[in-house]
């Protein structure tokens, strides 16, 4: 494509760069004074909140000072405020004294979260975000406490990546607990969490998760880079944060991992990877990512490495049939008959005897239905989603067939193509395929098998220029790296696996120096004589 | 909007330029069997023979029809005829899947190269087709013997040469390319199968046939034909096919060897049936003298199956004994075949002279325009070295053990 | 991780793709028909003096590390008539780059798309050249790197599925030499040694953007060898398969060879594998002739070659089209007249002529220097 | 200049291919190069001059562009 776009591109607008902090309050008609008079504030903040019912405004006294206690009371843990704050403020002796805000915090609340917020747009986003905000008469600046979140989805099983052994853990939509559910695992001072704001209107927070001994810095600057460059109004799941950060937007390859588990984000972050939380998704982003990533499901490390190994090289096979079963069922029924052995063409032929369609529309009509009934499954409310797997079933399959409409082999070639579509564990590559699958399709419909080789060389072509944040899409395959195919189409064993990928260029490239293999003991057990 | 331009101005190629080779299964007819005949007012008559799928499909519509459907037209080449066939039939032919080709008698006496060239030359023939001489009959009547458990003619044909030639060795496993470049070869004359009819070529027409346990019509193999050249000159019967065959690719065969080599006692006669399972066969040429001598170096396994002789076979010396009769037997046999073909015919089937173009390229160079007359007058040696290794899961026969009285 | 955009090649890399290059279209058309059986024997010799040949352009490339051959012109004969030889060689590119990519076309459309317009082949094989190359060096030697495998292995498994089938017939190469040294060499000078082996002159326009330029040298020889072996299955597969005369009749005989697997009763037929064969050795074939092009356009003009591909691409589908009327033509230009007027001339004649003046200029350069 | 060295080389490499057809097929200049240059009804080949055209108006564009944006370097 992008031989044309260098013909089509229309001039770039100039870039001006993402407004700072204040040009967006200033957008915004929120000043930035911050009064050391409290009542100020106060009307300030309410004329602002003005019709926000759970905004809260209360009067408290802070050792002898004249206070206001500031918060969403949806956004706060009620038993938290009261216990915490509230009854810390009151009971209080009067008059102990302080200079400034640390000193307050100190006295009054040591063990919570804080933030001094010392001006007016501080105050602002503090309440916002939910925290606790404390004004006090005569100082110019205010403190915000981060306590107790609202209540929030339970951790449960991952409903996208389901497994059979393996932690059954995976992510909520808090960010806290996200990265709490990753540093259980991954007990290393080392673990670095940086915390972004992002979205003009969501103010979300987004943090940017490496380990920093593992990590390359360059990798990580421009990580850092883009994820500054972020400009949006509102961040709603990490899907939006995806899109602004790939390197390449036109291509049906995901450019970034997404992830429900939390043990496969710390197998990323250990070979030297980075992982993107977004506050109120539960999906978390690794990059930079590679082809090979799609076929690493984690349940693979927790398996014998025989059996998954022979795993894997199905996943790979079944990401071809996905793609081009149908296609070559197309190009041979139409082009290329004399690649049938003689039976197997006579009873192609003899059920297709009667069916009215060429073999493409055929295919597509199927197709086409099959993909129909897949989302129809996924967005149906969950009680009638046994109705149109029935439909489906009857209707598409058997009817179809008998009223003549299709051949019998078709349905085969369908019902594999789209049995085979699941086998990828990570659900946005095989829309990858769903996509390319109609192309593949057509172009054996124009060009027989030669455009199904045309289109496998394009595809490669497309794959091998991917790069996801410099990193070449397809690294330890093109380009070629022998020390780092032992992860790839087989998985050694685990104490064989010593180097982290190179292709990444971590900081240290050598998991563990020992050697490790397990082996029976050299005396007989149990005192053999 | 760059996307946009981009794929269209894809599209617009792909679309405006459309799809030239496509052809639909159902549009087409798969060709099984070719049978060309001499035409009466040009000079062939060109039969062939589709597959009628729709017999073969588990829900059939529309009755009871023959499996296959046969077609005939006259004309002067054969790829004109093919592409002229709609004239009747209503599919695209596709030649792609053809079994076997017959020639009549008459045709193949004439000279058959100038088809053969199309076939060769054709993209859409393959290399797997046998090509059969049919005796007697027309060979468009060879298209048309149905047989109940392949129900189509060609396919049973070639399945049967199949079997046979792995079986026994009854067939000389000629394909086109072997044809041909026996042909272009001056050291080597082409031969090919041949078939003939048993019983009423008219009732093997009809469905009725496949009713009967004992069908009344059969298509059997019949030895196999030899050519001078392009031309048909004559035909050796089943069992010298398969001496033939021993001097070629014969892999496997079984044979039955008389117990003694005494042919004066026909009345009783005892054999053993030996079975071939493993054999390795060479053709050499020396020199004895300043003339060539044709040698044939058989090397094998074999083991008995059955035997009517009261030999103790679990002794060494019979073993030997049965070996050493074998060899005699398979050597007397290669020798009288090659040996009629010498006199009979006088031309080269069995590839001596590649042999000795391989051997002895600079004396080979000097004969090489007369070979066949130099072939006919060369005197052959057979050296048959089969090993008998075992005799199935018995060691004396019981026949031995039955009380006389 | 800055290295990591800049255009270099990995010798791992330019090892694949002398590999695929030298095999490319020379697997495919039968070559060396000239020494029937003892073809092999032929390509094997061919392989040594193309190492030899090899040898040369890599020493003509070390004299100046990092230039080019269009470079090189550059430097020994000034802009004007460095320029001028700079053309000659862009249009030898061309020319070699359109006639490969006929010998593919004629394939598909005589075997496969019996009535499939040439001219569609050659725009839609073009297409798929210009998108790799638009994107670059690099891309086209990862895309050579994935596909390896497969190009490999494809070649070697049609052979051994062939000897399982029953089909090969080691007779076929005797006698060995049986009419002595003539015919081979015979086969050997022009037409084996210009190609596929004196082809290797377009890498003098990749060889310089190695990442390692010193082991290139290496490399290159092993490459040649290794496709030298190759070459020599190739034939041998060929002419125990067919036979020396209908490997010398078949247009294709790889493809013929093909069509005689027969496994199982159900792997037959494959000859798609072999088209699939060609299709990738073509596609670097032309893009590697088509790239040197390139290279040359962007020195004469001083204009990145990305602008070029487009324009130059619908020239190189254009001429393959035009290059001859029928496939005699085709066939006879390539075996008479293209080793003659141009290969031997571009290959061996100028490089040759360049060789003394570049050693002159280099040893006055050099001792200024000191 | 990509459209100047279109043509030029769409020239000469019409004109290596007119000389071996000169070699080869012993006919007067003008009917080769009547024949390399246009085409007979009835062909395909109107793909390739489609193309041609195409590649023309690319090189067109590219050269446009080329010239542009080096004035708005030149002027700022």
């Amino acid at each position: 494509m992008s031989i044309f776009s260098s013909l089509f591109t229309r001039k770039k607008n100039k870039n001006k760069g993402k407004p700072t902090e204040e040009e967006l309050f200033k957008q915004q008609d929120i000043p930035k004074q911050y009064y050391s008079q409290v009542e100020k504030n106060k009307k300030l903040l309410e004329e602002l909140f003005k019709g926000t019912f759970d905004f809260k405004c209360e009067p408290i006294k802070i050792g002898g000072h004249k206070a206001y206690l500031t918060y969403l009371s949806t956004m706060t843990d009620k038993n938290e405020l009261s216990n915490r704050v509230i009854q810390v403020a009151t009971n209080h002796p009067t008059g102990i004294s302080f200079n400034n805000m640390i000193e307050m915090r100190e006295l009054y609340f040591p063990s919570v979260d804080f933030k001094v917020a010392e001006n007016f747009h501080r105050v602002v986003w503090a309440v916002l975000n939910g925290e606790a905000l404390i004004m006090v008469d005569g100082f110019n600046e205010a403190l915000s406490l981060g306590i107790g979140l609202p209540e929030q989805r339970a951790i449960s099983e991952p409903s996208t990546q389901t497994i059979i052994r393996g932690p059954k853990d995976g992510f909520v939509e808090g960010l806290p607990v996200n990265i709490l559910l990753v540093r259980k695992r991954l007990k290393n001072p080392r673990l670095k969490f940086e915390i972004y704001q992002m979205g003009r209107d969501s103010k979300t927070n987004v943090a940017l998760g490496y380990i920093n001994d593992i990590a390359n810095e360059d990798l990580l600057k421009e990580v850092r880079e883009r994820l500054n460059k972020i400009d949006v109004g509102a961040l709603l799941d990490s899907g939006n944060v995806e899109e602004f950060i790939v390197d390449k937007t036109i291509t049906p390859f995901p450019l970034v991992y997404n992830t429900e588990r939390p043990d496969s984000i710390c197998g990323h972050l250990l070979e030297g990877k980075m992982a993107i939380f977004v506050d109120g998704s539960p999906f978390v982003l690794t990059v930079p990512t590679l082809f090979v990533d799609f076929f690493q499901a984690s349940e693979d490390y927790y398996q014998p490495f025989i059996m998954s190994s022979f795993v894997r090289l199905v996943r790979y096979s079944s990401f071809m049939i996905a793609l081009l079963f149908p296609s070559l069922y197309v190009a041979i029924s139409t082009f290329h008959h004399e690649l049938m052995p003689t039976q197997l063409l006579i009873s192609v032929q003899a059920q297709r005897e009667g069916v009215p369609f060429p073999a493409v529309i055929e295919i597509i009509i199927m197709e086409l239905s099959f993909e129909v009934l897949r989302e129809a499954g996924v967005r149906m409310p969950r009680v009638v989603g046994q109705t149109v797997s029935i439909v489906g079933a009857l209707v598409i399959g058997q009817a179809a067939v008998e009223a003549g409409l299709v051949s019998n082999v078709l349905v085969i070639v369908v019902a594999f193509t789209a049995i085979a579509s699941f086998v990828s564990p990570i659900y946005s590559f095989s829309i990858a395929t769903r996509l390319l699958r109609f192309v593949v399709i057509f172009s054996a419909a124009f060009m027989g098998l030669y455009g199904v080789l045309l289109f496998l060389i394009i595809m490669v072509i497309h794959l091998v220029s991917l790069r996801s944040f410099g990193i070449p899409y397809l690294a330890p395959v093109a380009p070629f790296q022998p020390r780092n195919q032992d992860d790839v189409f087989v998985r050694v064993p685990i104490w064989l696996n010593k180097n982290r990928p190179s292709y990444l260029y971590p900081k240290s490239p050598v998991r563990s120096e020992e050697n490790n293999q397990p082996s029976p003991p050299d005396q007989p057990v149990g005192g053999q004589k | 909007m760059k996307l946009k331009m981009a794929l269209s101005i894809l599209g617009c190629v792909i679309i405006l330029t459309g799809c030239w080779d496509r052809i639909e299964l159902n549009d087409v007819s798969i060709v099984t069997g070719l049978a060309v005949d001499e035409g009466e007012n040009s000079k062939y008559r060109l039969t062939i023979e589709v597959v009628n799928a729709s017999q073969f499909s588990k829900n059939q519509m529309g009755g009871e029809a023959a499996p296959a459907l046969t077609f005939t037209l006259e004309g002067n080449t054969i790829s004109e005829l093919l592409h002229k066939m709609n004239i009747g039939i209503t599919r695209r032919l596709i030649f792609s899947h053809t079994r076997v080709l017959y020639i009549s008698e008459g045709i193949a006496k004439e000279g058959i190269i100038e088809f053969i060239d199309f076939l060769d030359r054709s993209g859409q023939f393959r290399n797997d087709f046998n090509i059969m001489i049919t005796k007697g009959e027309k060979a468009e009547a060879f298209v048309k013997v149905t047989y109940p458990i392949q129900k189509v003619p060609s396919l049973k044909v070639h399945k049967q040469t199949q079997s046979f030639n792995r079986e026994w060795g009854g067939d000389p496993g000629v394909r086109l390319t072997d044809f041909i470049s026996a042909l272009t070869s001056k050291g080597r004359n082409p031969v090919s199968a041949t078939l003939v009819i048993k019983g009423d070529p008219k009732k093997g027409e009809k469905s009725e046939n496949n009713m009967k346990t004992s069908v009344d019509t059969l298509v059997e193999m019949d030895g196999m034909a030899i050519f001078k050249d392009d031309r048909l000159i004559g035909y050796l019967t089943v069992d010298e096919t398969r001496n033939y065959f021993w001097t070629q690719k014969l892999k496997t065969t079984s044979m039955s060897v008389p117990c003694s080599d005494d042919e004066k006692k026909p009345e009783d006669e005892k054999y053993m049936a030996v079975t071939v399972t493993e054999t390795h066969n060479k053709l050499k040429v020396d020199f004895t003298n300043g003339k060539p001598v044709l040698k044939v170096k058989i090397n094998g396994e074999t083991r008995i199956e059955a035997t009517q002789c009261l030999n103790d076979l679990t002794k060494i010396d019979t073993y030997k004994d049965f070996e050493e009769k074998i060899n005699r037997y398979v050597a007397k046999d290669i020798q009288e075949t090659i040996k009629k073909v010498q006199t009979e015919f006088g031309v080269d089937i069995f590839g001596f002279g590649d042999a000795f173009n391989r051997q002895h390229h600079k004396e080979y160079k000097k004969v090489e325009n007369n070979w066949d007359e130099v072939f006919a007058q060369a005197e052959v040696e057979v050296d048959i070295n089969l090993h008998l290794r075992r005799s199935g899961v018995r060691g004396k026969t019981f026949i031995s053990e039955i009380p006389r009285e | 991780m800055k290295n990591i955009l800049v255009e270099k090649l990995s010798l791992w890399q330019l090892f694949i793709l002398i590999f695929i290059f030298e095999i490319g279209n020379a697997a495919v058309v039968s070559t060396g028909n000239d020494a029937n059986q003892d073809a092999w024997i032929a390509i094997g010799l061919a392989m040594v003096f193309g190492m030899g040949l090899a040898l040369m352009y890599y020493f003509m490339l070390s004299r100046l590390p990092g230039k080019n051959l269009f470079e090189i012109f550059q430097f020994c004969f000034g802009k004007w008539m460095g320029g001028l030889l700079t053309l000659l060689y862009i249009l030898y590119f061309l020319y070699i780059a359109s006639r490969v990519l006929r010998d593919f076309c004629e394939l598909i459309v005589s075997f496969i798309f019996e009535e499939t317009p040439i001219e569609f082949i050659a725009i839609t094989m073009v297409i798929v050249i210009v998108y790799m190359l638009y994107l670059g060096l690099e891309v086209m030697g990862r895309t050579s790197e994935v596909f390896m495998p497969y190009f490999f292995s494809f070649i070697i498994i049609i052979g051994i599925a062939v000897f399982i089938s029953g089909e090969m017939e080691f007779e076929n190469l005797f006698p060995i030499l049986g009419d002595g040294f003539k015919p081979v060499l015979k086969a050997v000078f022009p037409q084996l040694l210009t190609f596929p082996f004196g082809e290797l002159i377009a890498f003098t326009m990749i060889i310089p953007y190695t990442s390692k330029f010193k082991k290139a040298k290496k490399i290159t020889l092993l490459a040649v060898m290794a496709s030298g072996i190759m070459l020599i299955y190739n034939a041998v597969l060929q002419i125990t398969t067919l036979g020396v005369d209908m490997r010398a009749r078949s247009n294709f005989p790889l493809l013929s060879s093909a069509r005689e697997i027969s496994l199982l009763e159900f792997i037959e037929r494959v000859d798609l594998v072999v088209v699939f064969i060609v299709m990738f050795g073509i596609i670097i074939k032309v893009s590697v002739f088509f790239y040197g092009a390139l290279k040359g356009l962007e020195l004469i003009s001083n204009r990145p070659y990305r602008m070029y591909v487009v324009p130059i691409g619908a020239i190189i589908a254009f001429i393959s089209v035009k290059i001859s009327d029928n496939f005699a033509e085709h066939i006879e230009e390539g075996l008479i007249v293209v080793p003659l007027f141009m290969h031997v001339p571009f290959q061996l004649l100028l490089p040759l002529m360049i060789l003394p003046v570049l050693l002159w200029k280099t040893r006055k350069s050099k001792e200024g220097r000191k | 200049m990509v459209t100047f060295l279109f043509t030029f080389i769409l020239m000469a490499s019409i004109g290596v291919i007119t000389m071996f057809d000169l070699y080869l097929y012993e006919e007067t200049l003008l009917s080769i190069l009547d024949a390399n240059i246009f085409f007979e009804k009835g062909t395909s080949q109107w793909m390739l001059y489609v193309n041609l055209l195409f590649g023309f108006f690319y090189g067109m564009v590219v050269d446009y562009r080329f010239r542009k944006s080096k004035k708005s370097s030149k002027s700022s």
